[in-house]
């Protein structure tokens, strides 16, 4: 397991990439491997972003990441998981969030990487402020479906 | 008694502070402390609040040296 | 979207980063990326495989992949998606499939993703043939489920 | 009436060849071809048959220059 706050712009694939080759290689079980990715949109709620900060609790996430990887190597047959979280000022397109798991089958790394990004964006200590030309705004909690009624 | 605590985002801002000591003069509740030190500022929306990094409700009971955080829900990912 | 049927070893997130920087640089409204990379296991039903031949039905495989991944886009607020697949002989760890689709939010990269992958395991005209010890034996499609009780 | 017959992975194993042409005296359905070509095949799994590059069901009925294929359940992914 791997984790990691970064507060620089960093390249999502080439950490995936690393990672296996230096932890994973002797792996042959490995049938499957489901990633997610996270970046910054330029539009949220119908307003154009401009720079985002995010803000995170230092000292509580790291191990709150950790306590949401271990919930799903437990529950799921998984042979390793990385989460990579951006911190800082982020620009749009900027890689903001990299969850990957592996696995002998498709079925539990699909739902591992689903069920922590889930629990990731419900529970870990990290707040958005937002940079748009009206100025800041802290950016609320809204599930899939609200995002999506706000933009129609 | 004594305990750290942390503010973070748009409370943060509502406080005017990321952090502070406070002594307490008998047992309390996170709930209690919240009400507290709430009394005056204007946020109005929900509130998590962990205690030395692990998630508690507003009846858990404070002690010596405890790290109380209180923040808005969260929005990374 | 992007289909490719691949004759030869290929590295997998070489060419999503390739496919992304050539084709959605400029989708700043892009907030999600959900990737699925199977692989092969050197273990199947119990017995070490040596290799494998991935056969296919050239003049149907590339269709029927675009049919399984417009299906997606049309049930999902996708805004892009690929799929590579691997024939030919492939050894243990190599890649065989990559599934990429990139969406606004979450929920819609999660699901197309996996139904994809679904989809394709159970319609796309492709044919594993392992050869182990024992010489060569036609892989019988098996459910996630009947699979672990074979491994149980 | 002629058609292209093709088959695959371990059904072509059981046929002995990778496709065939066949001329047929009268209309028949995918159904019907499959009963003939497999007369004398050991092959007793399960049959998925497209025609043209599209799954059709036994009943589908076949045209001039059709090409046939028959398959056992793909194992791809």
């Amino acid at each position: 397991m791997y984790i990691e706050i970064i507060n620089e712009e960093f390249d999502p694939w080439q950490k995936l990439v690393d990672y296996k080759k230096s932890q994973l290689k002797d792996r042959k079980n490995i049938g499957a491997c489901s990633v997610f990715l996270g970046t910054m949109r330029d539009i949220n709620s119908g307003e154009e972003i401009k720079s985002m900060e995010l803000q995170h609790y230092p000292e509580m996430t790291e191990s709150y990441l950790e306590k949401i990887a271990d919930n799903a190597t437990k529950k799921y047959k998984i042979i390793d998981t990385i989460i990579l979280h951006r911190v800082g000022l982020v620009s749009p397109s900027d890689p903001i969030v990299l969850v990957a798991t592996w696995s002998e089958h498709r079925e539990d790394a699909f739902e591992a990487t689903r069920e922590i990004m889930e629990a990731l964006k419900s529970e870990a200590p990290f707040w958005k402020k937002e940079s748009t030309d009206k100025g800041f705004r802290w950016v609320e909690p809204q599930t899939e479906t609200s995002e999506d009624i706000n933009e129609a | 008694m004594i305990i750290v605590v942390k503010y973070f985002a748009s409370i943060s801002d509502a406080v005017g502070k990321t952090s502070e000591q406070i002594v307490l003069q008998h047992e309390m509740t996170v709930g209690e402390v919240w009400s507290d030190v709430s009394k005056n500022i204007k946020y109005t929306g929900k509130v998590m609040t962990a205690v030395n990094h692990e998630y508690v409700d507003d009846k858990h009971l404070l002690k010596n040296e405890d790290e109380v955080a209180f923040f808005p829900p969260v929005t990374g990912g």
